[in-house]
């Protein structure tokens, strides 16, 4: 039914809803979430494309669809190639793309499809400046195929090819920094995002939206199956990533760093109480805690730096 | 509007080029390879110089020009791309990719050796290995049949919704300079209008959803679709072959080009650039009273099965060239043509010629070697062996 | 039909001379086909490249293996290369050359029915400003050949090189057509 | 506790629209795999273990709940209160953990 104008303007969220329910992802699933909100940002005139990730079973299984928008699916490593593709015959069809009135291309993918296999096609899309808005959503771990580590997957987590175990054989490799990969491209607009923030993450789709040119959004997406975390705590879990600075909220614009509320409060909450809900970290030892403690204090400073430096 | 030919003197590489303008193609995403990057470059210089619109996105892969290629396709352009050997290896699982999403996209394949060891040659293993990924093949003789192949491979691949590689030979065809005839754009557009698409990912008020998920109950459909469309597209192919030759005189409504047929003891079979070889050869054999002709098999996906079964009917033996190899077994168009005969009955003497592998030169000479060999066989109503690696030093 | 060979290095435009010869032909009425050696030759290295010339379509796709006429574009290719193999018994040979006819014949594997000699080299210097032998060679090769007429060759190199560099390339052939001598053995 | 499922819902009329396809024959199959639906025919509400109920007494009408949601099953009424689409609800719970004045509370669900 239509929400009530009194009501509409009381939202922080746009009120049109282009993500259908009935899907099938697991209860307290962050990528739902942000695909809800990709669509109420971008609206119908959008073109998403998502490789082989959980997204794809999130989208529907032939012959229904999640997504009130047109969306492609595609191989797991291709969607930067995909959404080139997509872009370039936009324009030889005579659409405008991107801004106001333009179709937006859209690349939904997970860490995986993003960090690892499709590192390369997502650095050819970056480099060659194609006006379209690439989305890795990032649940820390292929979740997909059953909670396997990814590059993104970060220190003392547990995973099922990182078991823990008598060798404690943990996760031993900090998470991969995906964004600073992607601002070594220099693009236009690069931007971190939680789903526990949509004004913030809408806000970032929408300047994403105005920016001529390729934009990137890392999107922290908590996945209660594979982080053995309660479904109730989605949000609880996300808003936690970023008070203990653990994934930073900021921008990247046209060579200018800029932190964003709330990560700009002084002083981060300790690491535990972001590790507090999650089973996956918990056969992590006081060293471990230590270890990804002091990584996140040399990444929050150096990013306050950048900010401070080129802001 | 009367067909006036615009002859030129042009590569295999530089004909592909041209046929992609003619055909008004809106996207090209490609990466380069030897032998195939020239035609890239003369497409860029069409655009350089104003010549076409085409959208050109210079990929960082074959995997991603395969992928670029299939999201313009599926938003509705009309879409080009073109590699060889490894580059065609590294696109194959978006090779299924495009079928599957039913992508009527064109592309030329130039024939060229797989490594190691390290091979820019002729050898027609790479596109052959790409045989069950549900796209269809055209193998041009020289490079009129280059042109001509790209712009019928859009009409036909565009009305049964299945893509189509169009494949030449490197440097035999791609970098070998010849006179092709070309067709004036008014005469192409009148011949191959603006792509109709089967879906888009433009209709805004009715979104799809292409290539979602199917469980066991419906995958197995959707095969069957794309299974029937290659059956159909046997139809469409010599269709579009037929009228290709009302209107611009070079017919190709046969998937299996044939010649003196009616009073052979045996053909040579084969397909590509050698068959422009054998097919001298064969007027030089015949001058010395041999009862030979030819058999240039133009499509190998769809198979002409029925084409091959009349073949088989005439003839009391067939030679099969094959410039690949499928290792385990035999040269590859022996192998389907074998299999296709083995319920019709048809029962000629035939041999497998494994011949030119890597671009191997393959001369006159060798192809009235192997008529005399064949001719033996004949007489003596037996193989010698059914597998020769003809060119072998011993 | 007739067959001719070129040998060049990488670098000297042998495949350009191919391509040229066959473009002047074709201009003429006739079928044609070009194409290097199908290596991968560098700068530098020795080049062969090859042009078929006949009256009705050209349907082999092989090397040339007995060529008609064979045209060297590098004199020190004499030394390293068998520029005569396969050469037909009435063939021709062009040579780009200042020595003699004695000198050159005595580098011949195979004597040819006729040896067409120029110094194209310095034609192609004092024309283009630089030692690139191929538009120059052709006035030879049609001049030795009669296969395809000058006239025909200057247009297909103003075709290949536009403005003035097509204008200097197309004298460099005529410069040379003119001082080409021709030997009947 | 039984439920009383409310009429109204975030999709409205595609909700009533949608309905299960089935493809008995091959000739039913469009050509290419292209979707012909929405997944609201979908009711994934049996998923739920744990139900959440409002308690409009303390509801302030905040829609922190409404955008936490992510199936989305969580739509607003008329009157400005919101209401759960059961049909959909999988009972994840975030709504009751994210709602800032305990409205809304996870029951165990009688089946």
């Amino acid at each position: 039914m239509e929400i009530p104008e009194s009501v509409k303007k009381r939202l922080t969220l746009p009120a049109e809803e282009h993500f259908y329910a009935g899907h099938t992802a697991c209860q307290g699933c962050g990528a739902s979430l942000g695909l809800r909100y990709v669509l109420k940002a971008y609206g119908r005139k959008t073109i998403v494309t998502i490789p082989a990730c959980c997204s794809t079973i999130i989208a529907g299984a032939w012959p229904y669809s999640t997504l009130d928008a047109n969306l492609f699916h595609t191989a797991f490593e291709t969607t930067g190639a995909v959404i080139s593709g997509i872009e370039a015959a936009l324009k030889a069809m005579g659409y405008k793309v991107k801004g106001e009135d333009g179709v937006m291309v859209v690349g939904w993918a997970g860490d995986g499809g993003t960090a690892d296999i499709g590192l390369q096609a997502l650095s050819g899309f970056l480099e060659r400046g194609h006006d379209a808005v690439y989305i890795m959503y990032d649940n820390e771990a292929y979740m997909n195929t059953g909670i396997q580590r990814s590059g993104s997957t970060p220190y003392g987590a547990w995973t099922t090819n990182t078991p823990g175990g008598k060798r404690h054989f943990l996760e031993k490799r900090h998470k991969k920094k995906v964004i600073d990969i992607v601002i070594a491209h220099e693009i236009p607009y690069a931007a971190t995002a939680s789903v526990a923030y949509p004004e913030d993450f809408i806000r970032k789709l929408k300047k994403a939206q105005k920016i001529p040119g390729p934009s990137f959004i890392q999107l922290f997406s908590p996945c209660p199956t594979g982080w053995r975390s309660p479904t109730d705590k989605s949000i609880e879990i996300a808003r936690l990533a970023v008070q203990t600075a653990y994934f930073p909220l900021f921008e990247y614009e046209n060579g200018k760093y800029r932190i964003n509320m709330p990560s700009t409060k002084k002083e981060p909450k300790p690491i535990e109480e972001f590790l507090k809900y999650q089973g996956r970290f918990k056969y992590m030892t006081k060293e471990d805690i230590q270890i990804l403690q002091e990584w996140v204090n040399h990444e929050w400073e150096k990013l306050q730096k950048l900010a401070a430096t080129f802001g | 509007m009367e067909y006036k030919p615009i002859r030129k003197v042009v590569s295999g590489n530089y004909a592909a080029a041209y046929a992609v303008k003619h055909a008004r193609v809106q996207v090209v995403a490609a990466y380069p390879i030897t032998p195939q990057t020239s035609i890239i470059e003369k497409i860029a210089e069409f655009i350089a110089n104003g010549e076409t619109d085409i959208q050109y996105v210079p990929v960082e892969s074959e995997h991603s020009a395969m992928a670029a290629t299939i999201g313009a396709s599926a938003t509705g352009a009309r879409a080009f791309t073109a590699t060889a050997a490894q580059g065609l290896a590294l696109m194959h699982e978006m090779l299924h990719w495009a079928s599957g999403a039913r992508l009527p996209i064109v592309m030329v394949d130039v024939n060229r050796a797989m490594a190691p060891p390290w091979s820019v040659w002729d050898d027609q293993t790479d596109s052959l290995a790409q045989r069950d990924t549900g796209w269809m093949q055209f193998y041009a003789e020289n490079n009129q049949e280059v042109y001509d192949g790209v712009l019928m491979s859009y009409k036909i691949a565009e009305t049964v919704n299945v893509p189509v590689m169009v494949v030449e030979s490197a440097f035999i065809l791609s970098h070998t300079y010849d006179v092709v005839e070309m067709i004036p754009q008014e005469l192409v557009d009148e011949f191959l209008p603006p792509r109709k698409p089967l879906y888009t990912l433009t209709d805004f008020d009715n979104p799809v959803s292409v290539g979602a998920l199917a469980t066991p109950n419906d995958y197995y459909e959707f095969r069957y679709k794309l299974a029937k469309a290659h059956e159909d597209a046997k139809k469409v192919i010599k269709d579009v072959g037929k009228e290709f030759g009302e209107r611009f005189g070079r017919d190709y409504s046969s998937m299996i080009e044939t010649g003196y047929i009616d009073d052979a003891d045996f053909v040579f079979m084969g397909m590509g650039s050698l068959m422009g070889t054998v097919k001298q050869a064969v007027d030089l054999l015949r001058d010395e009273g041999y009862r030979v002709g030819y058999a240039k098999v133009r499509w190998f996906r769809p198979f002409p099965k029925e084409e091959l079964e009349a073949i088989a009917e005439s003839v009391k033996g067939i030679a099969v060239l094959d410039r690949n190899f499928s290792f385990g077994q035999e040269g590859i168009l022996f192998n389907e043509a074998k299999g296709a005969l083995y319920n019709t009955g048809e029962r000629p003497l035939m041999k497998d010629y494994i011949v030119g592998l890597g671009g191997r030169d393959f001369t006159v000479p060798d192809v009235k070697a192997i008529a005399e060999n064949m001719k033996a066989i004949i007489e003596k109503g037996e193989l010698d062996r059914e597998v020769e690696w003809y060119h072998l030093k011993r | 039909m007739i067959e001719i060979r070129f040998h060049g290095r990488g670098g000297q435009g042998a495949v350009t001379a191919a391509n040229i010869l066959a473009s002047a032909a074709f201009k003429e009425g006739k079928y044609v086909q070009a194409f290097p050696f199908f290596g991968v030759e560098r700068r530098g290295a020795p080049v062969t490249a090859f042009t078929r010339i006949d009256d009705r379509p050209i349907r082999i796709k092989t090397q040339i293996y007995e060529p008609d006429i064979v045209v060297v574009l590098d004199p020190s290719l004499l030394d390293t290369v068998d520029v005569t193999a396969g050469l037909k018994d009435n063939g021709i040979v062009i040579v780009n050359t200042e020595k003699s006819k004695e000198e050159v014949l005595e580098k011949l594997k195979k004597k040819p029915a006729k040896l067409a000699l120029v110094d194209a080299t310095t034609i192609a210097l004092e024309i283009l400003g630089l030692p690139i032998t191929n538009t120059a060679i052709l006035g030879a090769v049609a001049k030795a050949t009669r296969i395809v007429d000058l006239p025909y060759i200057q247009e297909a190199i103003k075709e290949t090189f536009s403005g003035s560099l097509g204008e200097k390339n197309a004298k460099a052939a005529e410069e040379s057509f003119n001082k080409t001598v021709i030997y009947e053995l | 506790m039984r439920v009383v499922i409310e009429l109204n819902t975030l999709f409205g009329e595609k909700k009533e629209e949608a309905k299960k396809l089935v493809f008995t024959s091959i000739d039913q199959y469009p050509e290419a795999p292209v979707t012909l639906g929405t997944t609201l025919s979908n009711f994934t509400g049996d998923w739920r273990t744990f139900i959440p109920v409002i308690d409009e007494s303390k509801c302030v009408k905040c829609y922190i709940c409404w955008k936490f949601c992510p199936e989305p099953a969580i739509y607003i009424k008329e009157d400005g209160y919101v209401a759960i689409d059961y049909d959909y609800c999988k009972g994840c719970g975030i709504c009751a953990n994210e709602c800032p004045t305990n409205a809304i509370t996870m029951e165990k669900e009688e089946k």
